[in-house]
């Protein structure tokens, strides 16, 4: 059995005391090693932000890439070795903002990444602009009289655009989280784990006792049906008093992207062979061109 | 008489088959033991517009097309009056009787008309008016006298997949449009053709050789976004993927392409992406990633014209100096710049050692003229026994037996950092692209930042050594040299080989590694010369750029086009006069 | 009264005979003139694509941008200028695969531009490559063995992204296509017109006549609500026998972007003098540094 | 005693109010009426590490800061531990008598240490620890010898907005800091600060300065992504938008931003976007859009350590030859590289007057050191009244009385195409970012894109002659020259400086007009200079790379740094040996 331990790392993380990423950070730690994963099986891929520098401070394979084109990169990385469980770490800006376009393709190809946005819903590490998640009438420093723009749906979008597992945690709930986290890294293609991560220097607003009293668990409701998509899209619209967390969609029935490659078949493609097959195979390509 | 010396030209609109026409028949001699080279011009539009195929045919081996026409194969009037000025006196225009052409222009310049009912014979002797393109190569290889068996061996071969019932109207619609033309006009036509006996050939284009020579290179990943003339080599790997047992992605757009390309590398495929130049402008981030994560990955970028949108399908040199400089800060990369076919397969193949040996990203910039254009070539030309070189790549003994934390990024002499890919229980990591440590790890430290800016950059003077030398074209003590690169040299050295037949010593230098430029080689190929003359692709020169700031060479002066169109050997000969 | 022949241009259309842009042309030019809109009135931003050259043949203001960011350019235009009509023509490639993620956002946005996607389910201008909309199992140059992804639901992630006009015409009926721009041309903001578009030369599969049978207009439902979100989104599944188009989601109650911003109060951007302010103003700011 | 010449140091952690703590003594140093040079260094994090500010002080105008430091503020022991060494002799160290202190090493350096109850003043005085900044201020003020009242002006400003009580609490932490170092340390230190009667004078960062000339220029739409250190633009005119009547986006990602202020200045608005090297790779296939558009859009690049995420907060000058050739094709630009405020002021406003003249886009390339680095300037150094040009546009009255149709590319020898805003019933036009005619429309002529090539092209010939001479510092006829670019000219003018005040005569030439490179005044401007050195801030030397290739200037040597921290004159009075 892996050892929560095992993912220890000797450098110290640098976010702000008190910042909702600590928790989310104990819950990727501790929902690997129950999983049974050692850190050389997985890889979490990261791009910019304060909670991206997580592979940082653990004892994990991993790749701190670009702000917003995580899960381009980590889709590069399970396509080439889908024997590794590739999980992704990375802000609402980062996720939704600059990797839009990479989240609703993610989504839609059912590629297995287990997607963990910190979703703080604000830019962090640039020191406090608004977020695509970020409320309507948020004041920063790039929306002086409050953001414009409604607010972000994450899940209402994974739904529309086909995610086959989508879910939301929060930083106050530790077990949560990491329970969810396990459902995730046991799922067949693309789980999003949005996390509600308070942001205690920035958005002060979405504080934990701000959100404490408002999560409830849909797996909590009686007759909640979790393989309703039209009923998890009008669940996900409920943002206020009462914000579902918790699976709020999940289908086994879509195979992950991967799966539907001819050659993965054969297994991992970075464990097949560089030209694998008889030489006289080549050569007849060229036959092609007489 | 002329004998397998002649240039034939197709020209129709788009949809009506000019370019499977002009392949068809190009695929017929080469099979009859010809040298081909054949090039083509399309516009941007799915359908309408006037393009046109067009081949040169010859016993020598040969680089380039000829400006004159021989024979015109037109199927429509445009045609016609776009390439009447282009036929030599006593050539000939093959069209269907049914199109009203202006016989006083022809006679003027001594053009034979050569009428045929194409349409008909399709429908009466085939069934069906679309095989007017099948009576068309009949009756080219009518007029010309090449043998029929030529013409039916590339039509079984296209049509066999419809069925024996297609095959044999095709075989009797030729057959009968081959008789009709070679009895009407084959007599006055001067222009003949004669099989020869040679070793088999193959006609492949520079995407089809680059591709080819990427799969020999163990390329078994490749990401992209379609566009033209990049996308070709995306849609040889993906159609083929489930047979190479490969791994293709059409990605939701180039940023992705060049992203998922680092992060399979990363894991330790050999993974490519092919673009052109809007697409490669998307990807300049991710490239600068690759730089500072050591990745080895490959960027393709067929060339086109600029900027923006520019000339979807047309041929430009432009992009040279902007692939050398993409992305902020400093780092590596590798730039090959294939010229020829034989060039381009050997590209696609070695990018891949390199990448893998200097962790590094390796650009090859290609260009339109030499993606589409295709060439006959002896099938050992092309030796797919390419060597796999995965450079300091730590196995799974040496990473069992390590007895330290692992460092990515130890700082070495040659800038080099031993690789393990992620998976092995003692070669945990986890890079960033933020500075970091000998470990990967985020560092802000100064010391640490010099110490990895210049172990990255060491890698550019290690690579240097093995970077080859131009290849060189002529006499090589010539006082005047041409230094060139790209498709370009084509049309050059057969315009060398003009000046050669009058009399005038020239020499080609073609620079086919970029980058880092080997200098001396460079130097030492231009030696002697009096006069250099940088001929480009583009307006501002920048190869010459290159070479003024990078290898303390000025060239006398600049041959340059900026039209979309390939040069010609006419074209450059032409030019030269004014910088004599 | 403007008259539909203004939009005339001498310019002929390179579209292949029979091309579902065709109609798609004579709607727009025709809902524009029906709108009593001169061409100097509108901006028609396109992309790059077959559907993209639309503003070439068509005597009106335009920019024919690059592939992927007409939505990004047009938000350009209209907040320097909200006096005009702003409206977008490009395909489904370029809306929603490389334009993905303006796409959600000008939704979320609800910025003042009509939408219309030329959503033919394949790249038409590079020849025929699978596009986002295109159906699982599409079997293309770059799908050999088909699409392996979801089909992407254009309508769906509009209304999750927050649209506040969702809507699908197609290329078989110009009148009710005419009726619904519109339509859209009233709309309070961003208005997404999703128009199937028969490509006859790389998709035969959604032919005329494959659509024409299973399309049906939801304004001809009985108690069709097209308030409801969380039912227009139910609706937006409906995929198969049946088609869905007109407005499957309206709402007037969300103000449109530029409503938001306190300079545009006085009029369009471009027709406000360039430093409107008197020169101590702009003396006093340097006061801010003393 | 030195009077009016120090440096002063500021070191804690993010998140104690370093920043603020160094702003709010520089300000009261500028109220009076002393010469202030400020410079900040801080990590990618937004709690901890170590950060400082430092502020040198002069009687004369200066230019850069220098190494040594006498007064160090700490915050934390790390900061003494930091930056021990760099104190001079008699120099001393402000700390919380809290911090245990190695007394022995600062005897060593013959520091002297000024242990302070800051904390327990903040308590007792003003109710909070919070305050403890307030005191060390007081404190700095006191053993300097800075008069009180200059302290309280600044801290009325600052906390006004808080409310009386605690201005009035922040008036008494101050006083009493600043009576009890007075008393116990003032008598000791030699360095001591007294206020002159000068003209008023700012205190401005350079991305202030160019924010506030972007704005006298005229621009009213800016649309960015945040990235350090270009945000702070982008944050200027967010917060004062509705003030202004301008428009300000936070788009989506750098690629928006781009493409948006392209469809706004296509419309007629002056618009600019604000990034950094990252988001500027982003926006490369936009910048070739508005090449083949003609749009005059302005794009800022605040330079900072590659390649790709880099150090964040952190100084480098490696975008140069980026900017220069990023996007596919050929199109022209125009780059300003500024290295002063008033250059900084001068470029933000310039460059939309440039943009809609030569109807390109105008690059500003600025970097991390100059952007956040603040200097007192002369209320009068910067001249807000900058005249508006908006070049060849069309305007109400020409467009009615146009009678033909308008060409938006109509071909001109200047190649400046008189601009029409789309909304005129006259002048409806649609251009195409394909190859396109004179009226915009799509074409594929060869004649065509030979004609719109060399047009846009000519511009650039056409800007040149207006492109400004580098600025020149020291002796003019010195042997021994300089050339540099952007904020290192700070640093490089007090070399000179120090080298004249050793008899050693130098001259400084820095190009602040990168492209069109304005070739015949940066040759006269070097005229007569036996020795040239090249001093800049990356590895490769672009500026060096750039004159070699563009000016035929071969520069004898190199002076670079590229640890992400900015030269200093010692440094580069340091480097110099080595190359001399
Ligand atoms: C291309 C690019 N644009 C912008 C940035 C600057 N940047 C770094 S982190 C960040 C936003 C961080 O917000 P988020 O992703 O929500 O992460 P958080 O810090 O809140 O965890 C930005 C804009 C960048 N590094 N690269
Ligand atoms: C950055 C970039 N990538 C790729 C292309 C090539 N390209 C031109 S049109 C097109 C796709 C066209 O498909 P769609 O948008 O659906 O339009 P359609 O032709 O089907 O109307 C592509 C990929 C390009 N011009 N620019
Ligand atoms: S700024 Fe916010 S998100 Fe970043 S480390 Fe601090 S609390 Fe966490
Ligand atoms: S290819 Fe398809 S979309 Fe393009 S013009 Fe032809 S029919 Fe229309
Ligand atoms: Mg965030
Ligand atoms: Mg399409």
């Amino acid at each position: 059995m892996v050892d929560i331990r095992d993912y220890a790392s000797p450098v110290r993380p640098t976010w702000c005391t008190g910042c909702g990423n600590f928790a989310i950070w104990n819950a990727v730690k501790k929902a690997l090693a129950e999983s049974d994963l050692a850190p050389y099986q997985v890889m979490v891929v990261s791009g910019i932000g304060c909670g991206s520098k997580l592979p940082d401070y653990t004892t994990v394979n991993g790749l701190m890439t670009l702000h917003g084109r995580t899960l381009a990169v980590a889709t590069g990385v399970k396509l080439a070795n889908h024997g590794m469980k590739v999980v992704c770490t990375h802000g609402d800006g980062d996720g939704y903002g600059e990797g839009g376009n990479h989240f609703i393709s993610a989504a839609r190809r059912n590629i297995g990444i287990v997607d963990i946005v910190q979703d703080n819903r604000v830019y962090g590490l640039t020191k406090g602009q608004y977020s695509p998640t970020s409320p309507q009438g948020f004041v920063t420093k790039t929306s002086p009289q409050g953001a414009i723009e409604q607010q972000f749906n994450p899940l209402a979008m994974a739904i529309a655009a086909g995610a086959t597992f989508v879910s939301r945690g929060w930083s106050g709930d530790v077990e949560h989280l990491a329970w969810l986290i396990k459902q995730a890294l046991a799922h067949r293609g693309y789980a999003l784990v949005d996390v509600l991560q308070p942001c205690v220097t920035f958005n002060r607003g979405y504080s934990y006792d701000w959100t404490r009293p408002r999560v409830y668990s849909v797996q909590d409701e009686p007759d909640y049906k979790v393989d309703d998509k039209a009923g998890a899209f009008a669940r996900s619209l409920e943002w206020g008093d009462r914000i579902p967390i918790g699976i709020l969609y999940r289908s086994e029935a879509v195979p992950a992207y991967e799966e539907g490659i001819p050659a993965l078949a054969a297994g991992p493609l970075v464990n097949q062979p560089l030209l694998g097959k008889e030489r006289e195979y080549y050569e007849a390509l060229k036959s092609e061109y007489v | 008489m002329t004998l397998n010396e002649m240039t034939l030209k197709i020209g129709g609109e788009a949809g009506m088959g000019v370019e499977s026409t002009g392949m068809g028949f190009a695929k017929a001699l080469t099979r009859a033991g010809l040298h081909v080279f054949a090039m083509q011009d399309y516009h941007s539009r799915i359908r309408g517009g006037h393009n046109f195929y067009q081949i040169r045919i010859s016993d020598q081996d040969i680089h380039s097309h000829l400006e004159p026409v021989d024979l015109l194969l037109a199927m429509t009037k445009v045609a016609i009056d776009e390439h009447l000025r282009e036929i030599v006196p006593h050539g000939g225009v093959i069209y269907d009787s049914s199109i009203v052409v202006d016989d006083a222009a022809l006679a003027e310049r001594s053009v034979q008309a050569f009428p045929l009912p194409l349409a008909q014979i399709a429908e009466e002797e085939g069934g069906s008016k679309i095989m007017a393109n099948t009576a068309a190569i009949g009756a080219a290889a009518g007029v010309t006298g090449l043998g029929l068996e030529r013409i039916n061996s590339v039509i079984r071969d296209n049509f066999t997949r419809k069925g024996q019932a297609v095959v044999d109207a095709n075989l009797k619609v030729a057959a009968a449009a081959y008789r009709l033309a070679e009895e009407k006009y084959g007599g006055a036509f001067p222009f003949k053709l004669e099989a020869r006996s040679a070793p088999q050939r193959m006609l492949i284009s520079g995407n089809e050789a680059l591709a080819l020579g990427a799969l020999m290179g163990g390329c078994n990943f490749v990401a992209g976004y379609p566009m033209t003339p990049g996308s070709p080599i995306l849609e040889w790997f993906s159609v083929r993927s489930a047979d190479l047992g490969i791994v293709t992605k059409h990605t939701e757009d180039e940023i992705a392409a060049i992203n998922m390309i680092i992060g399979a590398a990363h894991m330790g495929v050999r993974a490519m992406t092919t673009t052109s130049g809007g697409g490669f402008a998307l990807m300049v981030e991710g490239l600068g990633l690759a730089g500072m994560l050591e990745v080895p990955v490959v960027v393709v970028n067929v060339q086109r014209p600029g900027p923006a949108t520019g000339h979807a399908t047309r041929h430009e040199q432009a992009d040279l100096l902007f692939m050398l400089h993409a992305a902020q800060g400093e780092f590596p990369r590798i730039i090959l710049a294939p010229g020829t076919i034989e060039q381009c397969f050997e590209a696609g193949s070695r990018a891949f050692n390199l990448a893998e040996k200097y962790q590094c990203p390796v650009l090859i910039i290609s260009d339109a003229f030499l993606a589409h254009s295709l060439r006959a070539l002896d099938l050992n030309a092309l030796d797919l026994e390419v060597p796999i070189d995965r450079g300091a790549l730590l196995g799974n003994a040496e990473l069992d037996a390590l007895t330290e934390r692992y460092k990515r990024f130890q700082n070495r002499e040659s800038g080099i950092s031993p690789r393990a890919l992620p998976g092995h229980p003692k070669a945990v990591h986890a890079p960033s692209s933020d500075e970091h440590d000998e470990y990967g790890q985020i560092c802000e430290d100064a010391e640490v930042r010099i110490q990895q800016n210049a172990k990255r950059m060491r890698k550019l003077e290690t690579a240097r050594a093995e970077m080859h030398a131009p290849l060189q074209y002529g006499h090589a003590d010539a006082e005047l040299a041409f230094v060139t690169w790209g498709s370009t040299v084509g049309p050059l050295r057969t315009a060398v080989d003009m000046l050669g037949g009058k009399g005038k010593s020239a020499r080609v230098v073609q620079i086919s590694d970029v980058w880092p430029l080997p200098v001396d080689k460079v130097t030492a190929a231009l030696q002697g010369a009096k006069k250099v003359i940088c001929v480009e692709q583009n307006f501002t020169g920048q190869l010459a750029t290159l070479l003024r700031a990078h290898a303390d060479i000025r060239v006398d002066a600049l041959i340059r086009k900026y039209d979309g169109r390939p040069m010609s050997p006419e074209y450059i000969l032409g030019q030269l006069k004014g910088v004599l």
